[in-house]
């Protein structure tokens, strides 16, 4: 990676946390409606896990999608606009916070039920290794996911079908109000792996560096003919599980703790004593961005609404 | 008697049920620590401790089968599904094992069992997460499926379900819980498997259940300004169907309107409106209307959302059409 | 033209798809090594080798979930469900993913899938095992649901469900796959969403679908000696619902009969009675009369099942209800 | 155990072995109707494994279960009676082979849904645990049900809950004509156990000795207060996988070099060499299981149907 390309993912990280805290601030109004899910946190996950992926890898994610929808490449404005239900949304106001997905982008969503897209993603790679397209499917979820049926049948299958599947556990460390230990076998998610013989890692999510290298070595193994590979990837989440968390089951003391680990400063600090850049760039990017979702609230309130007479567009092709 | 909400309601017919009986227990995503995603079972984690609020891992078909397998061995549990768009991750449990144990094993397996969940949409929740399927779940035989629309029905009904040795699938309505009522304080039990009549008219017969029973007396005070009598009847109970109240209540008007917040094909409204034909053809004055959901997965854009969900203007206006 | 089997037809249907069009691929339980546990794909395997014919885990959710997955990446997969006992075990996959992806990513997501499966009962395979419960996967908007009641339409059906766009559910019949009929070789469809009259008659009209074609066939030449000519509709395709040759047949007829294999309450019979009390009230001299399964899950003994199993006998008694 | 508790299990074992013989003629017969499984060459799994058991020991297991009923203490009269559907059945002839049940002998099925079982297992073991009643769930199943998502959730929620439950795989190689390999990631099934952090082994159930050994070992640890145990038991089903079964997926050889090795003859060798029994004994055991079969399939012939008017008991309770 060159300089401007270590920027730019310093770039991205600032778009999702200005981005989040304006969905907050929206949802707040009774601008967004629905359940918001915020990123917060969890930037450098993402963020350093998609820089890794070329054009042809498909991703898809949970409903905690709006940081991995700026990291695939849709311009924050039309994030925004999903968010207030827009037709220039990128799934035209319908898919809302939870259902974020661009095909052009190779962005599949956005799934909100718990596990579900896990099998969907082991769909996609059979899609691309019946087709020789050579792309890998980079599947993430929380930990709180790894419970549930559905994960037990995509991982068994991609192993089974040597399927090009990165799957990635984002284990922040709860499941809504649940404790890892408190809801899974193993609390070390990784574990989980070891019962279908797939290889495995585990890599500190606070630090963009660090998830590069772990994704980087992760998805040259599934690309090179590996079958799939299982990142657990250790991250925190800020805020409440959702808007309207009462949060009775983490300690103010544990947040705070994690907070001090701020992904962004973090980054922020090592490029700086790398000499990757200066204080001074790195506060112009964060102006920039900004004005980015400055721009993006504003492009989003203008947006027309969808057409009452598109309600029923899209329920059949045929 | 005290006014409260549904969700208070609830709460309290599960309160007096667990303090009553040490066999009831909870078990469910975030029914303790958290309280309850709908804060249903607030302040029940601290005072019943956690042998008896159980939170389980988001695995959907275990918290079903596990609360089948608890129920064979004599207890009474009441799992939570946290919303009914997550019942299709128990399906199997829920249709064809809680349904049909006690049946296939000739009676040998009683299963004292209450699935709680909650259906519906308008919050902006999206397709996946709005949905009202009740109809669904009500075509099995061997399960019994139970919908209040009010505070004292909700409290009830629940209390009525969990001292049914059958199992027993309850579900609430997200938008509800907030609705206030009276409600008998103490032992209030209302029989599962009972019509009621809501309110009493003449002109005209509404068939309905859950929120929108809500709708349908907001349609019926918009009628009365027009001089026309609506009789609301609530079904409460969507397995087994009691026909008699409508019945009764069609031999008196002659016209039927069903209104159900779900899709309307295949619907509830499409089993009532068939039974009344098939007992009452010759009261009726005009073909019954059905009013629902338009067949679209419920969009996230409030306006598109709303536009496919029922309102009282929609029952108006199909009560115009039979009368 | 050949008389051949229901089974040779979709086995037949599923060859010519797979010839024609390499993103054509089967995934499901045994389909390959074993050649179908409905001998459906034997010979497959051989055939068109482990790329193309797909044996999976015992893993229901993997199996539709997979399939969408690779529906979405151009491939056309036809995922088979060995019974559709088991698409309980893939429910939240059908109704809530297959069915609503197209439409929540605002088109975006094509979707051309199908998910074969197979219903029915009379074969003693006792209640978890014996369903015919068709009508809850035609409640959900986004998904085609067809069940095909003779060979032909087996295989013009299945072809035109594999050259969908849209995901579909299609669903045989156990005890059809014996079944012969003419079926036209070669390139043959039938469009998805169109009733047909199988056979026509003036004094009654009887609305059916998949075997109870058979049944009401059988019922119809025993009314048939009586001088009654009953005139039968199959549904075909139960989503979306075509009401046409239906309401033609009813100005016609002014008495109907629904028959459907699967319990009365909640199922077909009663949207399909519904549509026509709505939309050709005046045209009916009697009450529609529904045939269906009696409210139990099915028993392993053959004379309870039996008890239970529609048959051509209660379709003329209904016939003679209405008469 | 004395002697004849040694005689005993050998008793069951040929009982199942003549009634399962006596089944497939009379499922050729058109007599049972169905589904019709057979347990030929895995006697030695239940017959070893619930010899273990203590009365208030629950077992459940899947829709292969006639072996198991005859282990529990049904009479193989009401075996035979159930699979022919009559009133006298175990399951008054609603249940028919592959729903057998009897509660009083804590029984629990018989079921027919691959996996399924497993999370109702998982709420026996809850039952036990808080009613303290000091009883184990025996919970069995086949290596192809160990690829479902319900194996996953209801493995997992033991394990997090400490529940007293051991989990029993009968790994017979084959879920239908599906070979272990190509369906589950693992061919070793117990390396599913470390994904859970749950203590497992393996054992051979061609031999009664060694599974009643690791059976007692784990079922001790699982009373003794530790949480679930997994124990995987290899053996092999000599027949198809029910009536009509095509057997491409198995060379004869195969199966033949399997039926050598007989768990009913290894036993029998083990009661000789040891001096617990002469051949003459088991001789004898063979005559009496012969006339118990011939008369359990006289009761079950002369046994009533069920009334018809039968047909709408037992939907509900009320
Ligand atoms: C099948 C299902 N069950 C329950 C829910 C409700 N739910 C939404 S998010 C969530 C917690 C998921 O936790 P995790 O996988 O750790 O992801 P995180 O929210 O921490 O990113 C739950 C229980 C759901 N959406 N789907
Ligand atoms: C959910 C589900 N899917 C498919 C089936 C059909 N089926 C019945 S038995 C079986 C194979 C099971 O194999 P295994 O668990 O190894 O048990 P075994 O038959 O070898 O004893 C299958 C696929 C079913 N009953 N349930
Ligand atoms: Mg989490
Ligand atoms: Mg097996």
């Amino acid at each position: 990676m060159e300089k401007q390309d270590y920027l730019e993912l310093y770039r991205q990280m600032v778009v999702i946390r200005r981005l989040e805290e304006k969905s907050a601030e929206l949802y707040q109004q009774g601008k967004i409606g629905g359940f918001l899910h915020l990123y917060i946190g969890q930037e450098a996950v993402s963020t350093g896990l998609i820089s890794t992926r070329r054009p042809e890898d498909r991703v898809i994610t949970a409903y905690r999608d709006h940081g991995v929808a700026i990291n695939c490449g849709i311009p924050a404005r039309e994030v925004m606009a999903e968010l207030l239900g827009k037709a220039t949304g990128v799934a035209g106001g319908r898919g809302g916070s939870m259902h974020m997905a661009d095909v052009n982008r190779n962005f599949w969503g956005g799934h909100a039920i718990v596990g579900a897209h896990l099998p969907i993603a082991a769909g996609l790679a059979i899609g691309d290794q019946y087709q020789e397209t050579g792309g890998v499917t980079i599947c993430m979820f929380g930990d709180g996911a790894t419970n549930i049926g559905y994960f037990h049948e995509a991982i068994n299958l991609s192993k089974v079908w040597h399927l090009p599947v990165l799957w990635v556990c984002e284990n922040n460390l709860y499941g809504m109000g649940t404790a890892v230990n408190r809801a899974s076998a193993v609390s070390s998610i990784q574990q989980k792996a070891r019962g279908f013989g797939i290889p495995h890692s585990k890599v500190d999510g606070m630090d963009l560096i660090k998830v590069r290298e772990a994704a980087q070595n992760a998805i040259d193994l599934v690309r090179g003919g590996n079958g799939p590979y299982f990142l657990e990837i250790s991250t925190y989440r800020f805020r409440g599980h959702s808007m309207g968390d009462p949060e009775r089951y983490r300690k103010p003391d544990e947040v705070q703790k994690w907070q001090e680990n701020d992904p962004i400063c973090i980054y922020g600090e090592y490029l700086v004593n790398t000499s990757m850049a200066s204080r001074d760039e790195l506060n112009e990017i964060e102006t920039q961005a900004e004005e980015e979702i400055k721009e993006a609230v504003e492009f989003a309130e203008q947006s027309p609404e969808p057409a009452p007479d598109s309600l029923f567009d899209h329920i059949y092709v045929e | 008697m005290a006014k409260i909400t549904v969700r208070e309601a609830i709460s309290q017919a599960l309160w007096e049920e667990m303090e009553a009986d040490p066999k009831v227990f909870i078990i469910g995503e975030e029914v303790g620590v958290w309280g309850g995603t709908y804060a249903v079972t607030k302040g029940f984690y601290d005072h019943f401790g956690p042998k008896r609020v159980k939170d389980t891992p988001i695995a959907e078909a275990a918290i079903v089968g596990g609360a089948i397998g608890a129920a064979l061995t004599g207890l009474r549990p009441v799992a939570e599904l946290m919303t009914i768009n997550f019942a299709f991750s128990a399906m199997e449990h829920i249709v064809n094992e809680a349904a049909k144990l006690h049946y296939m094993f000739n009676g040998q397996f009683v299963l004292p069992l209450v699935i709680r969940t909650v259906g519906g949409g308008g919050r902006q929740l999206g397709a996946t997460h709005s949905q009202t399927p009740d109809a669904i779940f009500a075509h099995f035989p061997g399960l019994k499926v139970v919908a209040p629309g009010s505070a004292a029905d909700a409290k009830g009904l629940l209390k009525a379900a969990i001292r049914s040795d059958d199992p027993v699938m309850f579900i609430e309505h997200a938008t509800l819980y907030q609705l206030r009522g009276e409600v008998p304080e103490g032992d209030y039990l209302i029989p599962i498997g009972k019509s009621v009549i809501q309110r009493p008219g003449k002109h005209v017969t509404i068939v309905t259940y859950s929120k929108m029973l809500d709708i349908s007396q907001k349609a019926a005070d918009q009628l009365a300004a027009d001089g026309v009598e609506a009789e609301i009847v609530d079904l409460r109970t969507l397995r087994p169907l009691d026909m008699e109240p409508i019945l009764e209540s069609v031999k008196k008007t002659n016209r039927v309107v069903i209104v159900e917040e779900g899709w309307k094909s295949f619907g509830v409204g499409a089993e009532v409106a068939s039974r009344i034909y098939e007992e009452a053809f010759d009261d009726l004055d005009a073909p019954i209307q059905r009013v629902a959901q338009l067949e679209v997965p419920l969009p996230y854009n409030q306006n598109l959302e709303q536009l496919a969900l029922p309102k009282p203007e929609w029952v108006v206006r199909a009560v115009h059409e039979v009368l």
